[in-house]
């Protein structure tokens, strides 16, 4: 086996990570319109409506058992074969990042869905009917006082999805999307991946401190968001008496 | 998109004879994972001094590599260093017989076992602080606490999250094919290859997964409400 | 509950791809939308990376023999322009079969089942020679038949592919055969098969002559080290063809008409001089 | 049967302990006052090596030890010789009734589990909660769950049970069943220390009445001298409200 050539390291890194805005781009896109499907599903499971509802949570088992190569094809190729005709073909003319963003988002709808409803029941009920009673509108007492608790909950989960979907590039480069890691094998293949060792170090060099970046990020949002607790953990240090 | 039923039907039943691999793997790789990622919860949260950071930098380490890399590094390179090894020390036996199979349980358990460790210490989280102190009082040793009052507990909280890490594990399997080791996946992809019908190989492996998961997931839940009888009571009303 | 659930969810999904099914059967036809000068656009797909197949050179652009030969062949068929696009294995035949693509060259070979799934023109494109690579202390091995003798473990192969092929053609043949064969998808393991059998781990390895001589022969090879350790003997070729969608019955005429002039005209031998570095047809003779 | 010598403890730079002592002889029922922030709670923990304090001696039996440089073992030692009752009763809630006596029994004191159950079974007849014994925690109200927590400590046989408060988490009409309980060990002797914020039950059960503020010992001594005519002028203003009801001012 041979060893590690940093010169081969540099050339990986310096080749992939101007690929790393392709990565990014998906990864946002795909996290915001899959928790606007997400919450929309939310809503669907909890309407009076019975199919509504049964649809909904249906659609959350599916993609729960979906495997992601799977739907990528399904969306790919069964979309444009779907519409047909002129549709179709403009369709297919788009780039595979336009497919990649939808497939990543059904994923992440089904996903957050389940976040954004544990994190709903997780809320103390008397938090709703205190807004209310203080003479706030539905939607104020939401955007007021439950959003922002259900957003501190669902944090933690909001990192490692964004961490899940980054590492599910590798599926991307089997319809020829070049993100940081489709680059590197890219370039790892045209040299019959003889330097895979130095392509994976390359790799890790550009993984690890984003992730360590989204980890520590989101390690202060939750405590920018939840001020009382950081100050109840201080006085708790501070010397707090019963 | 013109979808090959007849070959769906001929080989479902083939690609479904692996189905007893990619169970074994998920089995032995969760069981192995169960227990690393107990310990590394229990060692982040007592910050047991060497271990705790030790455990933190490999929580972030395999949280933040592709899975493909990590399985590169046990598949490809882990075999060479021990074969260089070996040589060295003069020993005879060959690396190379080991069956690929546990290379497959470590790299899935990697993965796992981290998510196992976070959801562990989440369900610490949750139990009550007095919980433990109740126990020394009355004389029990830490250990003795752990094991009577706090574990029940912990993994009680922690078991729908410990459902959706056994369901990804399912889906993760599928990776073992690269450590040549032949599951569902793997055979779609060999029966597909022959005949190039790779997404209807691909739709049966998502049928197999629909009703294996849908059992497993109904198998959680009993388990799950068997285990948090302590929550509802069994008496009607209180 | 949970049962009706998994019951339901089957049903969904079968009757989903069934929709799917439905109105992509039609579209099929239509799909080769008219370009610019009036000639139809053709989708030709290869994997990001076969080199020496189809693979992008420094200054970026796509090449490879089975890419020039499909130049080649454009150029003969006015009536077609052919794009390229790029789609690894799996994903260039789901996109054959929904349309999204015509042609697909992918090193393919020829057997009845995909002859029914696809067109396949009567005319080969090229072969991909390949060759038995073992240890040099075994260099008297140079047939299949000597292997299976010996009980020797082949290297894992890539499904689908060329080399796995062969393989899987003399098991058929010989159920007798004493080794058997191990899968992998993972990309490494093509060219790591060579260190592998270096190693030890396996005793003997499918791999395509060009590769060889390019990695370990050649004085600058990437593998050159294993030069000494390894010994390469070649054996007879697999044909290879471009795999087209069912139902375009004329493109696949014109196209094989196109291939049997390349061929008779010499280009084909001229290209496989130039990827392969020597006269594939020559040995297939 | 209880000697503490000199507990001082300080939370970064409060300090809510300042030095102190005070000792309980057998059968004794005494009864910790005062304002809440006033460290008696703390007092309590430090003595169950809940809480490490910072420095202080104590006695229990031929046992001894220095509440600051302590061993495991040593502490949970103590914790065999004694039992705690806690404010939010603090039941093992994967354990019924009858398995949070028990397993105390078992896990704590190394006793069979057949002679376990039998001394549990036991413990909540004298509880009068025989028909909860398989109920769990979730299934109880506040006073049955406290009822049966001060069962558990009894089971234990300890030199001295330490009661936290153990009616201010209930409803006021849950308290009567829990002080009746008290009462109850009282009247046979059984030696405790209660932190509470019920006069009256002092005043009527306990043997000694420490009154406690800003982490000292103010005045101690017995219920008659303390609730009618105490020295002190701070304990004097505490009981204010509370000695009205003898209509006799000093």
């Amino acid at each position: 086996m041979r060893t590690v050539e940093v010169e081969k390291v540099k050339y990986f890194f310096i080749e992939s990570l101007p690929y790393l805005r392709v990565t990014l781009l998906y990864v946002t896109v795909s996290l915001v319109i899959g928790f606007m499907i997400g919450a929309g599903i939310v809503c669907l499971r909890k309407s009076r409506i019975k199919i509504l509802a049964a649809i909904a949570s249906l659609y959350v088992t599916v993609l729960r058992c979906t495997p992601s190569i799977v739907l990528l094809f399904l969306v790919y190729y069964g979309l444009p074969a779907m519409l047909g005709g002129r549709v179709g073909d403009a369709l297919n003319r788009m780039s595979p990042v336009f497919f990649v963003c939808i497939t990543f988002s059904l994923f992440i709808g089904a996903s957050s869905s389940e976040v954004i409803r544990s994190a709903y029941e997780s809320l103390r009920a008397g938090q709703r009917e205190a807004g209310l009673s203080v003479g706030m509108t539905e939607l104020q007492t939401f955007w007021f006082i439950l959003l922002p608790q259900m957003v501190k909950r669902a944090i933690p989960n909001i990192g490692n999805m964004i961490i899940f979907l980054m590492k599910e590039g590798a599926l991307a480069y089997t319809i020829g999307l070049r993100d940081v890691l489709g680059q590197a094998y890219y370039l790892s293949a045209r040299s019959i991946n003889v330097y895979a060792v130095d392509m994976y170090l390359a790799l890790t060099l550009i993984y690890w401190p984003v992730s360590l970046a989204i980890e520590k990020l989101f390690h202060i949002l939750e405590k920018k968001m939840d001020p009382a607790k950081a100050r109840r953990s201080l006085r708790k240090l501070s010397g707090g008496v019963a | 998109m013109n979808i090959d039923y007849s070959f769906i039907v001929s080989a479902l039943p083939k690609i479904a004879a692996f189905l007893p691999v990619t169970l074994k793997l998920t089995v032995v790789a969760f069981a192995v994972a169960f227990a690393a990622g107990l310990l590394m919860a229990l060692a982040i949260n007592r910050r047991i001094k060497v271990l705790s950071p030790l455990c933190r930098i490999y929580m972030s380490l395999i949280r933040g590599t592709p899975m493909l890399l990590q399985i590169y590094v046990i598949y490809n390179l882990a075999p060479y260093a021990a074969a260089a090894f070996i040589e060295k020390a003069g020993l005879d036996i060959n690396v190379y017989d080991i069956d690929p199979v546990w290379y497959a349980y470590i790299a899935l358990s990697l993965t796992a076992s981290v998510s196992v460790a976070e959801a562990v210490r989440a369900g610490m989280q949750s139990v009550h602080q007095g919980q433990r102190e109740a126990g020394l009082s009355m004389g029990m040793s830490e250990s003795a606490v752990f094991i009577h009052i706090l574990f029940p507990q912990v993994i009680c909280a922690a078991m729908p999250v410990i459902g959706n890490i056994v369901v990804d594990l399912i889906k993760a399997t599928s990776l073992a094919f690269m450590m040549s080791v032949t599951e569902i996946t793997g055979e779609a992809k060999i029966l597909g290859g022959d005949v190039l019908r790779y997404f209807e190989a691909y739709l049966c492996v998502f049928v197999i997964y629909i009703v294996v998961i849908a059992v497993v997931e109904k198998m959680m839940h009993l388990l799950e409400n068997r285990m948090s009888v302590y929550r509802r009571g069994v008496h009607s009303s209180t | 509950m949970k049962w009706n659930k998994v019951i339901s969810t089957v049903l969904i999904v079968s009757s989903l791809t069934g929709i799917l099914a439905g109105c992509g059967t039609d579209a099929q036809q239509s799909a080769s939308s008219q370009a610019d000068d009036g000639a139809a656009v053709i989708q030709v797909v290869a994997p990001p990376n076969n080199y020496p197949l189809a693979y992008t050179d420094d200054e970026g652009n796509r090449t490879g023999y089975e890419i020039e030969v499909m130049r080649k062949v454009d150029e003969l068929l006015p009536e077609y322009t052919f794009v390229f696009n790029e789609a690894e294995q799996d994903a260039a035949f789901t996109g054959l079969s929904t349309g999204k693509y015509q042609i697909a060259i992918t090193n393919s070979f020829y057997t009845e089942e995909r002859a029914e799934n696809y067109n396949i023109p009567e005319n080969p494109m090229g072969a991909s020679p390949c060759g038995l690579v073992v240890t040099k202390d075994r260099a008297d091995v140079t047939t299949l038949d000597q292997a299976s003798e010996l009980k020797m473990s082949p290297a894992p192969v890539m499904p689908g592919d060329g080399l796995a092929y062969q393989l899987e053609q003399y098991i058929a043949e010989h159920p007798d055969a004493g080794f058997e064969l191990t899968y992998s998808s993972d990309p490494n393991v093509f060219v790591d098969c060579l260190s592998l059998v270096a190693e030890g781990r396996y005793d003997f390895a499918f791999f395509p002559g060009n590769y060889y001589d390019a990695l370990v022969v050649a004085e600058d090879g990437d593998l050159h080290m294993l030069n000494d350790t390894l010994s390469y003997k070649r054996t007879i070729p697999v044909d290879t063809y471009p795999i087209i969608a069912k139902g375009e019955d004329d493109l696949t005429e014109k196209v094989s008409g196109a291939l049997k002039t390349l061929k008779d005209d010499g280009t084909l031998e001229e290209l496989s001089v130039e990827f392969y570095g020597f006269n594939v047809f020559e040995v297939l003779e | 049967m209880l000697k503490v010598q000199n507990v001082k403890k300080s939370f970064g730079t409060n300090e809510v302990l300042k030095g102190v002592s005070f000792e309980v002889d057998k059968g004794d029922v005494v009864a910790v006052l005062g304002a809440s922030g006033s460290g008696k709670t703390t007092l309590l923990r430090c003595l169950e090596f809940f809480e490490r304090a910072d420095s202080g001696h104590m006695e229990l039996g031929d046992l001894s030890v220095d509440l600051h440089v302590h061993s495991k073992k040593t502490a949970r030692q103590i914790r065999q010789k004694t039992a705690f009752v806690f404010q939010n009763y603090n039941l093992f809630e994967n354990k019924t009734a009858l398995e949070n006596i028990s397993l105390g029994l078992t896990a704590g004191h190394g006793l069979s589990k057949k002679e376990a159950e039998k001394i549990a079974a036991a413990a909540l007849e004298r509880v009068g909660l025989s028909d909860r014994a398989d109920y769990y925690p979730c299934e109880l109200s506040g006073g049955q769950q406290q009822r049966i927590g001060i069962a558990r400590a009894v089971a234990v046989n300890p030199d001295v049970i330490f009661f936290d408060e153990p009616t201010s988490a209930l409803d006021p009409e849950l308290v009567g069943e829990v002080l009746d309980t008290i009462k109850a060990l009282a009247k046979e002797g059984t030696t405790m220390v209660i932190i509470t914020h019920e006069m009256a039950f002092a005043r009527d059960v306990s043997t000694k009445v420490i009154y406690m503020d800003g982490g000292v010992i103010v005045e101690q001594g017995p219920p008659d001298v303390i609730f009618t005519k105490p020295r002190e002028e701070r304990t004097r203003k505490f009981l204010a409200r509370f000695i009205q009801d003898f209509d006799y001012v000093i």
